[in-house]
């Protein structure tokens, strides 16, 4: 066991520092919905163009063909930094694309895949619906095929940034016999499509990334299809199992400055007591420490998980494990913010800027419910990680 | 010993909850988002009328003349309906009043004339002091929209201060939409109607009224989620059938039922002057504080992706927890003076 | 509403401070198991003999046929005063004396109840099989009727003090159709039958209160059926909702006075940082005062229920919450007095003995499980207070 | 970077979990429960034979040089299999004794025949220090039966002491009954083999084994859990299948897989010299600790009854984890000092 970075991984390393001290973009981050797109696409394409962009993708379509070890040591570094989240890029890159290099027909790779590396795309999801909540096997968006297309008729809800999009992953029935794990399937929609409506979902933390889309017999090639019509299930598990495993490194690095923030905060702010500072309280100061070690110990979770990885092949249902540990520490670490804000803590400051900390509390409930809530991850560690009985 | 609500009692409270239904729908919360006061005047004006503003006080100054049982089952009708608007400052801002012999000014809150913000003494890292019957420093204002006066509460005693004499009065952003918001400056403010703590337990009351308010949102929480748990079909059934579901509401009803209970019982102590009432006012201010915030915290669990939209309640109940704890004393400030009690009787 | 007592009551609750005054026992109370049996059965006595048995118990039977408000204030001033715990008669004054009062017949109360009152007798209660925990119902001792007699096989655990007990409140299975809760029979057995074994369960806290009991061809007549034979479901459901309701009153009110016991060890002692008293700890002294407004806020919840319980009949469902909030403030209060003993805690000392806190922290675990677990508290709040789908 | 155990790690975790597994059952714990020593001699000398003393000390000590990393896979062993004796004192005794020139007194340690007992410096308010060299104060021994030395750890350092110039020795009732207890008094003993903390982070050492032992409870409880919840049989279903044993299980899954991590992160950091070890080894510790005490802790739960009685082996894991948890800094004292820390690498 070890945790040196080989010579070459040394170099990688110093090369993604020397290149983020160069490269980061000078302007912060814009929050309205098109310059945030835009912003976005375009520190993607600086990404691309400096060789950065799907370090653990193949060659063949644009990536560097390294492992995700270099992905994890870029999401580091990146991290540390303080570089842009990647929203608007974000499902191109962690769901759709990965789910198209396992998947998707040697046409569809070379036409999307570096369309999302190069930043030209967005990408979204088109999995949950009002009535298919965590039972997403349940999903009742009518896919008839009609000819060369599918027409699709149904509503999607909680697609993120579906308003910015101009690709969809989206499931949809196609079979509706009862076997409701059969019969689904997986297709790419142009969200710029005839029939499709998208309207913005405000949410408790005062953001609007999540949407409704509703699609009104919408027509989509059936060369859009990734895998075989009705066996689109496996193809969305794959996409899920790949969410909650390494695709949450980036947001777990975060998650880990984010906890020194607050202990910078709490350094800085007087405690409950109006006398001594936030840190010196026994309480907040234990949970602090307790903070720090939760998020140290989810790091090395991850290590160990693309240690996993680099062993085997596709992520297992341990990815679970990481996205249940994660969701519970950032509820935490939230909560914590709260008490040590106190009455500040009423003033609602966006997480969108420094200081933004009640911003980040409401933010922090959709940890236990997005990506699959963590009543569902405790289901699959217990199904398939542990074999209990269902 | 009767700890049960009698008729009277629930027949009083079922009047209210009928008024907050018709005139307050918690609907009428996001509708009036972007207006200055988080409760329509009229509304205001007309719950003034039906006496929710003057239950408990002095038949003399315009009041019911009631117990502060009854006001605390009423204030848990406030919690429970969501509805906005400085019910507790002006309810203890009257008190207040008539304890210092400004009966006038009671009445005039009582009628629903004159309002009253209740402030909290602290923003970031200053802390306001009262001194010498003057208030100096910083601090926040909820619910400042129209109000004559701030409700300051320290640990020496209570009083008001005229909002027109506080200066750098900016509007902040409440996360609670239902709560306005705004900070100001006290440069030696004179303080008026100011009751000592030793003379009347006012920050008690307060505390009982805010308790009872926690314990409204307590239930509505748990019942929202239980509604939801029957309703909701996932895999071919009832979410409720799921332990994961259906042992997180049976935990709101255990901590809904711990608040209330102690909410009663501590106003009950309060009014009737046990010895120990001080010991149960604190423990209900902090079974309430918890009961409310993890129940709304909960709901939103339990109705998941719906659960996290402004468009849902749950949200709504949880921020309004926040603020209410943070009234006469949040569950931590309580804490200390708590064990400083000698053991309840 | 009021929390004032009735003149009468107020008489009542000197009457009871002036005999306990008088009338507490010199000795402490012995652990082994026989001077145990007949110490309590001697107190038991004393207490009768005082008038002060079956407070709420019908004066027919040797009660004094006042209410459980009167029965809270005599637990309240027995606790108070430090009275000893009274293990050996509780099964008999809070599980089969109440079935009986409800269920039995008048020459089974005539019988036994007053024996109960007089300390003659020690009761325990026979309902667990080691395949029928939660799940009670399932139970599988079989009673065979034949002639007048129900003929016994079978075992039965978790029965407490069944090696110091004359009689057994005893549930058999008489009908082996599948019906699970038909079939199944409440009757008294006598403890000195032929082909009744006793075998004590040693515990995680140093205790051998619980008995493994099992039955061979033990005879017991069918006069000591209470109810209907195969209809004893409905019998022991009504010693249940007993159990999880008032019967709690007495635990509740020690429980307070181990808080009290706590916040004084944590005045007396050093804390984690070698330097501060315990309690000078800002987490050690918000735990304690959690502490201190939950069991406050449970005895609140327990005079409501008498409230509740003077305008009603039998106990309802509403016990169970009484019962799960009790067990885990009780598991609370044990783990902090461990974390105050730190390195200390690892020395056992039985709760029998001053500062007996390790001996209270692992017989805390029996709270959330003994009595119905917790996991089985929450279905019943849940399917019958809440009225959740099964 | 590699953070899985090589097939040479495994080969050798497998050898000992053989040797436990046939030598050291956990049914030995309750039968040897009025012996004076937990472990038996032959068992230890035995044991000792195989190497498991010596595993990370110097090949010129009589040790197998192997890495920490290793050890710490070993302690895991040690902890799932509860093995009682005095292996944790032993070890680090013996790299005292190495690292301080004895090489004797190490190889003695690590051959079986001198047995280091860990001792904890507080008694009641009572605690003991070193200074000058020498150890003043009461000391509580864990497993002191025929050890010649205590280990003492301080803040400053680590070194032995010779029991024998210990007085006032008792024995104490130790909850755990696979761990022997006694106190005693230290009237100016002289500690040997001291190694101050800034020569050899021994004290860290230490805390990473302990933290591997909790590590190793942690899983056997939750295995122990999840079995039980695969076959046993209620409402004509295995309980494994309600939710709240189910998620309970997971959860215990998601602690017993961060300590694991967490633990061999640190034990490799330190092994390394990260700059952040210190850190790394105190959030170990503090995880681990947790995972250990309250997966034992929801075991007992989840087998109910089973779960409560002496025979069952839960109640031992569990007090197996309070003793484990309070050598090398328990959880609440790894705190402070974790934050005390720079963040980490």
């Amino acid at each position: 066991m070890d945790l040196d970075f080989s010579p070459e991984q040394l170099l990688f390393r110093d090369e993604v520092r020397t290149w983020l001290a160069e490269n980061a973009p000078s302007e912060p981050r814009p929050h309205g919905a098109a310059p945030m797109r835009e912003y976005d696409l375009a520190w993607q394409r600086t990404q691309w163009e400096g060789g950065w962009a799907g370090i653990a993708w193949p060659t063949e379509y644009g990536g560097r063909g390294l492992t995700t070890l270099q992905q994890l040591i870029w999401y580091e570094e990146y991290a540390r930094k303080g570089m842009p989240s990647i929203d608007a890029c974000f499902v191109g890159l962690n769901h759709a694309g990965p789910t198209l290099i396992t998947r998707a027909s040697e046409e569809q790779k070379a036409h999307h895949l570096p369309r999302i590396l190069r930043g030209e795309v967005v990408w979204c999801q088109g999995f949950s619906e009002p009535e298919a909540g965590s039972d997403l096997a349940s999903l009742a968006t009518r896919g008839e095929i009609d000819g060369d297309d599918i027409v699709v008729t149904g509503q999607k809800v909680w697609t993120s940034f579906a308003d910015l999009a101009d690709h969809q992953e989206l499931l949809v029935r196609t079979d509706r016999s009862d076997r409701k794990h059969h019969g689904i399937t997986w297709v790419i929609a142009d969200m710029h499509s005839p029939g499709i409506d998208v309207r913005p979902i405000e949410t408790i933390d005062g953001g609007a990334e999540f949407c409704e889309v509703f699609y009104d017999e919408v027509r989509i090639p059936l060369a859009n299809v990734v895998g075989e019509v009705d066996k689109g299930w496996a193809v969305a598990m794959s996409t899920l199992s790949f969410e909650r495993g390494t695709a949450y490194t980036a947001g777990q690095v975060r998650l880990a400055a984010l906890v020194e923030n607050l202990i910078e905060l709490a350094r800085e702010r007087t405690g409950p007591d109006g006398r001594r500072p936030a840190i010196a309280d026994d309480e907040i100061s234990r949970r602090l420490a307790t903070c720090r070690a939760e998020v140290a110990s989810l790091r090395a979770m991850t290590y160990a998980g693309i240690c996993r990885n680099l062993a085997s092949d596709a992520p297992g249902p341990e990815g679970s494990i990481i996205k249940l540990y994660y969701s519970d520490i950032a509820k935490q670490v939230a909560r914590l913010a709260m008490d040590v804000l106190g009455p500040d803590g009423l003033e609602f400051v966006s997480r969108w800027v420094p200081g933004g900390w009640s911003g980040h509390y409401f933010y922090s409930y959709s940890a236990s419910i997005g990506g699959g809530t963590s009543e569902i991850q405790r289901n699959i560690i217990g199904d398939r990680v542990l074999g209990l009985p269902r | 010993m009767d700890l049960l609500p009698s008729a009277d009692q629930q027949e009083l409270v079922a009047a209210a909850a009928e008024f907050f239904a018709e005139q307050v729908p918690i609907s009428a919360v996001r509708e009036r988002r972007a207006d200055p006061a988080a409760i329509a005047p009229k509304v205001w004006a007309e719950g003034a009328l039906l006496g929710l503003l003057g239950l408990a006080a002095d038949v003399a100054v315009g009041g019911s003349g009631r117990p502060l049982d009854d006001e605390a089952l009423l204030f848990r009708e406030l919690g429970r309906a969501l509805v906005p608007g400085p019910f507790l400052g002006s309810v203890i801002g009257a008190r207040l009043a008539a304890l210092s012999g400004a009966a006038d000014l009671a009445g005039f809150v009582i009628e629903g004339h004159t309002l009253v913000a209740p402030a909290l003494l602290r923003v970031d890292d200053d802390v306001a002091t009262v001194a010498d019957g003057v208030l100096t420093g910083r601090i926040r204002l909820l619910d400042p929209a129209g109000a004559e006066y701030a409700l300051v509460v320290t640990d020496d005693g209570a009083g008001l201060v005229a909002t027109a004499a506080l200066t750098d009065l900016a509007p902040v952003e409440s996360s609670d939409p239902g709560t306005r918001m705004g900070t100001a400056r006290a440069e030696a403010v004179p303080v008026t109607c100011w009751v000592p703590a030793t003379q009347d337990p006012i920050a008690l009351r307060g505390a009982v009224l805010a308790a009872a308010q926690l314990v409204g949102i307590a239930e509505a929480t748990r019942d929202l989620s239980t509604a939801h748990a029957k309703t909701r079909i996932q895999f071919g059934r009832p979410i409720g059938v799921n332990q994961a579901i259906k042992h997180r509401c049976a935990d709101m009803a255990v901590s809904a039922e711990a608040a209330l209970q102690q909410t009663l019982f501590a106003a009950v102590s309060l009014r009737s002057g046990r010895a120990d009432a001080e010991f149960q006012v604190r423990a209900a201010k902090v079974v309430a504080g918890r009961a409310a915030i993890t129940n709304a915290a909960e709901t939103i669990q339990v109705h998941g992706g719906m659960g996290y939209t402004y468009e849902h309640d749950a949200h709504l109940y949880l921020k309004r927890a926040h603020v209410v704890d943070q009234l006469f004393g949040s569950r931590t400030a309580q804490l200390a003076p708590l064990l400083a009690q000698e053991a309840a009787q």
